[in-house]
């Protein structure tokens, strides 16, 4: 079904469960829905495992999140930061669970959920502490990890722009998970800076078509 | 051409464009939907100007517009069939991969496919008659069937010999297991379920007489 | 390495081998790399398994191809076509072998080519002749069949623009298998209708970065 | 700043920018590279302008250019270590799904990539010191390892408390297993081979002195 136009990120996030799956986009502060985690903030759904390449920096966004006490478990690539203070405290003291999953696992098993794959044959981490106790196969005289799909309940991403039938362009390398999340999530809720009329995105340049997304706000300080 | 047909209930057999306004009919608001080769393209021609129904193209497009008219053609815009159409404001390319990765990730809404035989647990066969000369050739069908949230079949019920096509159990090569949700025919509509073949409408006909002349136990709905 | 920009398709073809597996890209004519194709007859390689959705249509292209006897083997999803004369008859008279594969099984598989994929659980095909003797597996309730990559040797695509790096863009549904198969084989040869200087594409609507992308002519019907 | 380190073959030890100087004039006109975060950030800054060289960063680009100086600042535009990063003509933009699959499919010419410890067999370790109240974080490192055609590995020799670096087996949990081609460290450079570690370069030091002080076989380059 076409994309719903929110008039505030507090109606595009409205609903989520208790014990959701949230995929958050963003690398570091690129392509990271600031505004749609502050809503999710106010809206309220704990226990919560959230899927993002990090575990939030500084006291805003995904880091608030987590002091909230919101989040049960983290699956990201990279938790550790200068300034992923919150993150660190609550793992050292044992109040979240953490998924270390190498980027590239990260992407592919969201790619994988959103394309119907069951499962794929992985050449990342053979030998290392993150394939422990993971199936593996030679192939062709290569061994291979057997990774499982990440599949979200929600995707919060952030993009550049779209249109009202909720395609999306991004910009830069905000880009990133943005994409990726959008095809892997039963609900895909879309904060992005300018909404344009359809028809004015170039055919040709739509990333994350239509079909993907559900919501879509326009950021508060630029409507 | 007789794209104004009119569902006619209770009376029958349909036409193909009977049958076509029927799906139609049937199609929520902006679902995203796969109009397979053939017959089932038929379907777009009774959506409602307004319907905001979004037609994917396997080989690469959102908001498929209708067959291109002389003067419009544009050999880099095919559908499926390799049909010169057009483009529709919101629409969308991407690659191969992509396009399937939409269509086998469950992110369809509706595909319309057609059909050689239905069985009574939905499992489809319409991609080789299995005859030993037959090139085979599947196409997109098998990732269409198992892809999208909800397979409509479109088709006749019987075979111009007179055998039905819908089944206990296919004969042809199977596309895909258990995979039907409707089949449109022009005789009935019938839901698969998991209590088997349940008839939603007759089209001159009834479900006794149907009954009679399908090898298999058919129900009425259960609001009938 | 970045691109090399050819003066004519004959040497942008010079020195694919015998037996090598093409992937030629294309749906029915759009995004066929015709010169490409023209070229590969003249430049003589033979024993050559090719890899395309289509086995070719008319007398001319892929059908040419496959009437001078220089293709084994076709691996595709849909061979038969009204005017599929030259396969048919070879196929009839046992003089080619085809290997049938569902249209997004051949789009994945180069994909996991291209991605490093050992292999990946599929659902297409399950309980169908095409899976007949492949490995299954039941994940989360739902049957899976084992597939395993397609790489090629070269591929041969068409686009619509290229950059003197090899970035390509595509135009409309030309796009199609292009982008795919310039990621699953050793050596990629791109045919366009425009070579532009580097600068020029936009980079948020390059389709194939040009770390793909080896070898680029301009169509000489528009030198 | 110390950008203008000449290479000094025989002296040493090499500082950091001497020995990102002697891994960017390793690097092939034209190849395609990501350089990891870290010190092998500063081999980009050796690189001749003329190098054709394109830069991979793993969050989503090709032709990275140089930091952003004030006033070039885009918050859009970052490399992997989220250092505001400029574009070069050329440039392209993809998700990560893609960018991954660019780097594990085997299209990038070399990554280059720091270490706490790499073995004779060319396993690396550069992810987790293994301490118990450590927060493990890996980030692309085990996709660039296994991903790249060469790894080049950029580190000091011995650990600040005298430790080597290059050893028999790893004791820290490994990035990747055999996954290093060649070594550059401020002493001297190694190659990985089927036959062992073979010294291509010293620096201030001889291949016994360095053989005394690794616990390993070295071997002299074939042709030396």
């Amino acid at each position: 079904m076409s994309a719903r136009l929110c008039e505030h990120a507090d109606e595009a996030v409205a609903g989520i469960e208790d014990g959701s799956t949230v995929l958050v986009g963003g690398f570091g502060m690129a392509g990271m829905p600031v505004e749609l985690i502050d809503a999710l903030i106010r809206q309220g759904a704990k226990d919560l495992t959230v899927v993002s390449n990090n575990a939030g920096n500084g006291d805003t966004g995904l880091a608030a999140l987590l002091a909230k006490g919101r989040v049960r478990k983290v699956v990201c690539s990279f938790p550790r930061q200068s300034d992923s203070y919150v993150f660190d405290e609550l793992y050292r003291s044992g109040k979240i669970e953490l998924e270390v999953v190498p980027q590239g696992n990260l992407a592919e098993r969201m790619r994988a959920a959103g394309a119907g794959i069951g499962a794929f044959y992985c050449p990342t981490g053979v030998g290392t502490l993150l394939a422990e106790g993971k199936e593996t196969r030679v192939i062709d005289g290569r061994t291979y990890v057997l990774e499982y799909p990440i599949k979200g309940d929600v995707a919060l991403i952030g993009a550049h722009r779209a249109d009202r039938t909720g395609n999306l362009v991004y910009r830069k390398t905000a880009r990133n998970f943005g994409p990726v999340m959008a095809t892997a999530a039963t609900t895909v809720i879309a904060q992005v800076r300018e909404v344009v009329e359809t028809g004015v995105l170039d055919p040709e340049t739509v990333v994350t078509p239509s079909i993907f997304v559900d919501r879509v706000v326009q950021e508060a300080d630029r409507t | 051409m007789n794209r104004n047909s009119q569902l006619t209930c209770g009376q029958g057999p349909l036409d193909k464009h009977a049958i076509a306004a029927l799906i139609a009919r049937d199609i929520p608001r902006g679902a995203y939907v796969n109009l397979g080769i053939g017959q089932p393209t038929l379907v777009a021609d009774h959506l409602p100007a307004d319907s905001g129904v979004v037609l994917h193209t396997e080989n690469g497009m959102l908001n498929m517009g209708p067959a291109a008219e002389e003067g419009q053609v544009d050999p880099d815009l095919t559908n499926a069939g390799k049909v010169p159409v057009t483009e529709l404001p919101g629409a969308a390319y991407f690659h191969h991969a992509d396009s399937f990765a939409m269509m086998r990730g469950g992110h369809l809404d509706i595909c319309v496919l057609g059909a050689f035989q239905v069985s009574a647990a939905g499992d489809l066969a319409n991609w080789h008659t299995g005859a030993p000369d037959a090139i085979p050739a599947v196409g997109g069908a098998m990732d269409l069937a198992i892809g999208a949230k909800k397979v409509f079949v479109m088709m006749t019920l019987f075979a111009k010999d007179g055998t039905p096509k819908l089944v206990p159990e296919c004969g042809y090569p199977l596309t895909g297991l258990a995979c039907v949700d409707r089949v449109y025919t022009d005789l009935a509509v019938f839901d698969v379920t998991a209590q088997g073949l349940t008839v939603r409408e007759t089209f001159g006909t009834t479900v006794e007489e149907l009954a009679g002349r399908l090898d298999l136990p058919l129900r009425r709905p259960a609001t009938a």
